[in-house]
């Protein structure tokens, strides 16, 4: 052994007199990095109490716990995090939906009780509560597929050279994929009207179970296929991946399942106590909500009768809807599922007052669901100008098959769907199209897929343009005259509402103004001592908790009594009508009365 | 009690190794049997970490197995992330999509791991020997490391960086110029370090030709692994199943002769510049770009049925994960080929017999054992 | 040369065999070839290592499967080796004498999976677990959660509330129609 | 006309919602829709409310007329006039009833201009104020119903 082998270690004494090797601790506080895995905070305002943080939590540290009532699209919980199991891996920062989650930079945190380790982060205040630093989600690392698969669609330029549907459908790796991009939240449950049990069959469709799909579907929805095509879809306004990405695309999926079957007899198994036998129930109006009443109490025993004064069910689904959205045959698929289930059905007819009083005599209860079919008039001078007409009258005819007197330049009054559909229908008639709206492009009732839509197909929208009024040209053709408005706030909270830009006139000659203002109810139909008990001023009708209007036996839903006018909320109106019927009619199984459980909750 | 029953009780004297934290290895124990000074047999006994991951994954989403994997080997846990995600990323076909600045920086992180670990380990070595100041040095060096893991994936010890598809977080501002003067730090330290153990004639004298390994056993037993490299068999993963950015890095395979643990110290020390040198290469070959390929939603991600078997070099040899899916949303099997499994139980109860009790715990660094990766 | 899968399949007979890398070749053999197909290829062939042996249960077809992963040091290509078993009667040959690190795979097999390798020096000696007196936990039958809850109770406190049925309870999730849930 | 005293206007304000009052029962009556019985019963109703309110500050148990300016949308200024029938709807209801306020509320306008008095011009202009706010009611549910799709 050498003797510089033998001195080596005790080199290691030098070091005694060198500069201290480790770092001085000057502040007695060592700050985390940038982006440390710290303790939570999370932007409470921002959460919407969606779960997935619990869900991907491998460790099971966090609960969601209710610190608020829950609204739309905000289950009102927010996680609570059990540091006794936490193990910082920021999974749940990384997949927060809603990008609310996050951990500071602080990691110390000095406590005697071993308990006091768990606590709801924003909610229960924290000295790191604003931290600025510490781990965030970045761009470019997401644990949720925030791009929806794009729908294929129709050329925009081929569009209105048919009458074939725009959109084209998924095909089934498209769904599958789709479908995969859900976290099964269930927000989207309770912005549903109707509660369709939206995460258990989208699940179904990821995994490649399309029959279950279907009968999760059918179970509270018997015109899945018009919904598919044409919902407005307000689950996926709350869709949680919708927050920072494209909401998963519900419609679009149930759209897949139901275009998967040509005929539904085999495939939708109702598995339900046939409680109705014996009893009897007319509905008049053939439209979501009956058709929801007359399958649902149908497959329950009941003898069903719907009587319709247009030549097939649907209501404005199927008169007021163009065929480029919702086809017939998919409509009389759904039809005839009706039929295989024994409802009968009375096509072009009318109730009248006479008959209305038999059939509340000779039934255990009577349905109304005859919608608002009588729009409103524009009330402008000119409007009885030949050439002027009512979107309405124009759709029906033109989807009974009657000819429909459409040329040259159109201008649409209005920005609600029927708007919308009345001008595409005209461009598809050969027409050029402009809207007139009085309000703003964001406050046009009418889907903003469907303005989207109708521009791309060569419609010219004019928004906060108020009709003054029609007058003939020397040349037999129209001078639509409209002013300019200005939007003006009456109270917060409301849609402000447009006032007319006195002095100025605009001129548009047009050959067709067509009037799409609005629709109110009807009720020259029902007899008066019906009337009088069940519509109120407007024309609308209101029921109690069970669907059943103020006259006993009587029951209503669609848009005579919601006002969302969509067909979702007609369906829900014919549900809650089910169980208000039975109910009535002294047959409700148990269960049903009390309000089972959503179908699978459970995880 | 006469001198010769005494003697024969000391002849049975049976002595249990750990398993409080026998030197720097972990929680294990070996069960040995003494002679005298000289041990005549031993057996390992685990068992006092097992949590079970691989059972655990089987009942995880794949994402939610990701946080789980970096435990099996605490002071190296990178190369756990990187097989689980190179396993899944091969069945899922996600492999392709993974994109270049991920790879650079996966490559980053294994070989930051690397040196840690390594510069920890080096510290076993003669703190296995009871000298204290080198490890006090070394373990300082390795925390300039872990400050780098710290800003890069937000935790120092576990980081749960490298994931499916590419790494959680791209490279912060200013990262490669705070790693270059850490490298320089540690570098610079470096010379006092191997005065106290390579020149020292205490460790030379307790290392040279002690523990070595037979060079026919590294085929009978799949040795691998600076045991290997120290008998001066040039074996690495890193070379012979290249993965990552590695064959785009210039380095050779550490190799010296003797294999004892004199050499294997030798092979660690070497690959501590080895890794300064590859870090280098690295943080100048980074190209610019995504870090992560668009990953599907792992609240419902499957994969397809299929099975592989995927390795890297750890510090301790070849690490390997067998992976077996079944196309639901969960592993069917992870199976973790750990180091230690083969050098901390078989290699270590067949060299006990001879070793002088003072040489077990060397002996045992040197191997490297780590007990959670034994157990998982 | 001949592809050492089709000269495996020559001698032993395979059930399938697969590429999976240019250096991860699987092949799929009977259980009683298991033992002179690994002879011969440490004997004659160049896969002289024996990197790893793990087992999957496949419980829904009855069948364990064990993995034998064999490696050649030079080309740098390994070989993986399947077979099932039956998962009743859950026996293999041991390895031990070809490889001595097998002992150690197949005791801890033997106690995880309760696959018995006779002749295996240390079969039913206690390699992980201590004092255990359940089914072998790494079998697919093994309830992690229900043993958790047996053994080591919840800290008290701790309670989630599942969001889609807290907001479906507001706004009245039902399953309007359903009367057998 | 003549107007005296505050009292004298007031008088005849309060002459004027009676009116309204009446014509109301009186279409309540010749209308064949029974919902439209009903709108028509409400409008009654709110023109008595009115009518009560001015003889309330006639009696001094209210403050005077407010002199805040009500907000004027105009609606009815360019939708045609709506001559009661026995076949009105909802939308004929609500013109209706939005036109009579506006006339009121001009009549009031053009009697505070006729006089030089500036305490009586005051009393017409709250006045005036009031039918405003009335006419704004009805012209809101207009908007918000009527024209729901516009």
């Amino acid at each position: 052994m050498s003797v510089k082998h033998t001195l080596a270690p005790f080199s290691a004494w030098l070091q005694a007199f060198s500069k201290p090797f480790t770092l001085p601790d000057k502040h007695g506080y060592r700050e985390g990095a940038d982006r440390y895995r710290g303790w939570h905070i999370n932007d409470t305002k921002k959460c919407i109490g969606c779960g997935s943080c619990a869900e991907i939590c491998q460790n099971v540290a966090i609960d969601m716990v209710p610190v608020d009532d829950p609204v739309k699209g905000d289950s009102g919980l927010r996680p609570r995090v059990d540091y006794g199991r936490c193990c910082w891996c920021a999974l749940c920062v990384d997949v927060c939906p809603s990008g609310s989650l996050g951990m500071s930079n602080e990691y110390i945190w000095v406590e005697a009780d071993a308990d006091k380790f768990r606590y709801i982060p924003g909610v229960d205040p924290k000295p790191w509560d604003n931290a600025e630093k510490g781990w965030r989600q970045e761009e470019g690392f997401d644990l949720v597929d925030h791009e929806r698969v794009p729908m294929p669609m129709l050329d925009p330029a081929e569009r209105t050279k048919t009458w074939a549907e725009v959109v084209i459908g998924y095909s089934e790796e498209e769904a599958r994929q789709e479908a995969s991009r859900c976290v099964e939240c269930g927000l989207c449950v309770a912005a549903c009207p109707a509660h369709m049990h939206i995460p258990d069959y989208i699940a179904a469709i990821r995994d490649g179970d399309d029959i279950a799909a279907l009968n999760i579907i059918y179970d509270n929805n018997p015109m899945p296929e018009m919904c598919g095509k044409v919902c407005t879809r307000r689950c996926e306004g709350v869709c949680s991946i919708g927050v920072q990405g494209d909401p998963l695309a519900i419609r679009w999926l149930k759209r897949y399942v139901t275009e998967q079957f040509d005929d539904l007899k085999d495939v939708v198994h109702a598995e339900v106590e046939r409680v109705g036998e014996g009893k009897k129930v007319a509905i008049v109006g053939g439209g979501p909500s009956g058709v929801t009443v007359a399958y649902y109490l149908a497959i329950r025993g009941f003898d069903v009768t719907i009587y319709e004064a247009l030549p097939q069910l649907g209501g404005a689904t199927f008169f007021g809807i163009p065929k480029y959205r919702f086809p017939m045959p998919s409509l009389e698929k759904q039809v005839k599922l009706l039929t295989d289930s024994g409802v009968k059905i009375v096509t072009n007819h009318r109730v009248e007052k006479d008959e209305m009083r038999q059939l509340v005599k000779d039934n255990d209860a009577v349905f109304i669901g005859t919608g608002l079919m009588k729009p409103y008039g524009l009330r402008a001078p000119g409007e009885d100008l030949p050439g002027v007409m009512y979107a309405l009258d124009m759709l029906r005819d033109h989807h009974i098959g009657k000819k429909v007197d459409i040329t040259g330049k159109v201008v649409v009054v209005g920005g609600g769907n029927v708007a919308i559909d009345a001008s595409r229908v005209s461009l598809r008639l050969g027409a050029e199209v402009t809207i007139a709206y009085r309000r703003r492009k964001v406050d046009m009732p009418a889907d903003d897929e469907e303005i989207e839509d109708a521009e791309a197909e060569g419609v010219e929208i004019i928004p906060q343009a108020i009709p003054l009024r029609v007058e003939q040209t020397g040349d037999g053709r129209l001078d639509f005259i409209w002013g300019p408005a200005e939007m003006v706030q009456e109270e917060e909270g409301r849609r402000p509402r447009p006032k007319l830009i006195e002095g100025v006139e605009n001129h548009m000659i047009v050959d067709r103004v067509i009037v799409a203002i609005g629709q109110g109810a009807e009720h020259s139909w029902m007899p008066e001592e019906i009337a009088e008990k069940i519509a109120d001023k407007r024309g609308w009708i209101t029921v109690d908790e069970n669907g059943m209007t103020a006259y006993e036996g009587i029951f209503a839903g669609g848009d005579l009594v919601n006002s969302t006018a969509d067909a979702i909320s007609a369906i829900a109106d014919g549900l809650r009508a089910v169980v208000g019927i039975q109910k009535y009619a002294g047959v409700l199984p148990q269960a049903e009365d009390e309000g089972s459980e959503p179908v699978a909750i459970a995880k | 009690m006469t001198t010769t029953e005494t003697a024969e009780l000391r002849r049975r004297v049976q002595l249990w190794f750990g398993p409080q934290h026998p030197g720097i290895t972990g929680n294990m124990s070996v069960q040995a049997w003494l002679e005298g000074d000289t041990l005549t047999a031993g057996v390992t006994h685990v068992g006092y970490l097992h949590r079970g991951f691989e059972k655990l994954m089987e009942r995880r989403r794949y994402i939610q197995s990701f946080p789980i994997v970096c435990r099996i080997c605490v002071p190296e846990p990178d190369t756990n992330e990187y097989l689980l995600a190179a396993g899944l990323d091969e069945l899922s076909g996600l492999a392709a999509e993974v994109p270049e600045r991920g790879r650079w920086i996966r490559t980053l992180v294994l070989e930051m791991s690397r040196l840690q670990m390594n510069l920890m380990t080096l510290g076993g070595h003669i703190g296995a020997m009871a000298m204290g100041a080198a490890p006090n040095w070394l373990i300082a060096m390795r925390d300039f490391v872990l400050d780098r893991f710290e800003e890069l994936t937000g935790g120092r010890i576990y980081h749960m960086f490298i994931t499916y598809g590419g790494v959680r977080r791209d490279l912060p501002e200013g990262f490669a110029e705070r790693m270059e003067a850490d490298l320089e730090a540690i570098e610079e330290k470096l010379p006092l370090v191997d005065n106290v153990i390579f020149d020292s004639s205490v460790f030379r004298k307790r290392a040279i030709g002690v523990g070595v390994v037979p060079e026919e056993w590294v085929d009978e037993m799949s040795l691998s692994g600076p045991i290997v490299r120290a008998m001066g068999i040039p074996r690495d993963v890193r070379k012979d199943f290249p993965y990552e950015k590695y064959p785009e890095l210039d380095f050779e395979v550490v190799t010296t002769t003797g294999s004892d643990i004199y050499a294997r110290a030798w092979v660690r020390r070497q690959e501590i510049a080895q890794s300064i040198d590859l870090i280098r290469q690295i943080l100048r070959k980074m190209p610019e770009g995504p870090y992560c390929a668009k990953l599907p939603n792992m609240l419902t991600w499957t994969i397809p049925p299929g099975q592989t078997y995927v390795r890297a070099e750890a510090t301790r040899g070849e690490m390997g994960y067998y992976v077996v899916t079944d196309g639901s949303d969960k592993v069917r099997r992870v199976h973790v080929r750990a180091p230690s499994y083969v050098h901390g139980v078989a290699l270590l109860e067949r060299m006990i017999p001879g070793t002088n009790i003072a040489d077990l715990a060397p002996l045992m660094v040197s191997f490297q054992v780590c007990p959670p990766e034994m157990e998982r | 040369m001949m592809h050492i899968l089709d000269e495996i399949r020559e001698r032993f007979g395979a059930e399938w065999q697969n590429e999976q890398r240019p250096d991860l070749l699987q092949i799929g053999v009977q259980a009683k070839t298991i033992v002179p197909l690994l002879t011969w290829l440490k004997a004659h062939t160049p896969f002289v290592q024996l990197t790893h042996l793990s087992a999957v249960d496949w419980i829904e077809d009855g069948e364990f499967q064990l993995t034998y992963l064999l490696t050649d040091p030079k080309a740098h290509v390994s070989l993986m080796v399947c077979t099932r078993i039956d998962r009743e009667q859950a026996e293999a040959e041991s390895i031990h004498a070809l490889w001595p690190q097998a002992v150690t795979y197949e005791q801890e097999i033997n106690e995880m999976f309760g696959i018995h390798f006779p002749g295996s020096p240390r079969q039913g000696v206690p390699f992980i677990l201590e004092g255990w007196n359940d089914i072998p936990p790494m079998r697919r039958d093994f309830d992690t959660v229900a043993y958790m809850n047996s053994h080591h109770p919840s800290r008290p406190g701790r309670e989630h509330t599942d969001p889609r049925a807290y907001i479906g309870k507001v706004f009245g999730e039902r399953g309007y129609l359903h009367d057998d849930d | 006309m003549e107007f005296n005293s505050v009292h004298d206007i007031l008088d005849f304000a309060i002459s004027k919602e009676q009116e309204a009052h009446d014509l109301y029962v009186h279409l309540a009556e010749i209308v064949s829709r029974p919902e439209l019985k009903k709108t028509f019963g409400e409008f009654a109703q709110m023109e008595l409310g009115h009518r009560t309110r001015l003889e309330k500050i006639k009696a001094g148990e209210l403050p005077g007329l407010p002199d805040t300016v009500v907000q004027d949308l105009k609606l009815s200024d360019f939708l045609v006039d709506v001559s009661p029938h026995a076949n009105m709807d909802y939308q004929d209801a609500i013109l209706f009833a939005m036109k009579a306020e506006k006339r009121a509320y001009d009549l009031y306008i053009a009697l505070g201009q006729a006089t030089s008095d500036a305490g009586v011009r005051q009393v017409f202009d709250g006045l005036a104020q009031e039918e405003l706010k009335h006419k704004q009611f009805f012209e809101a549910e207009y908007d918000d119903v009527i024209l729901e799709g516009n």
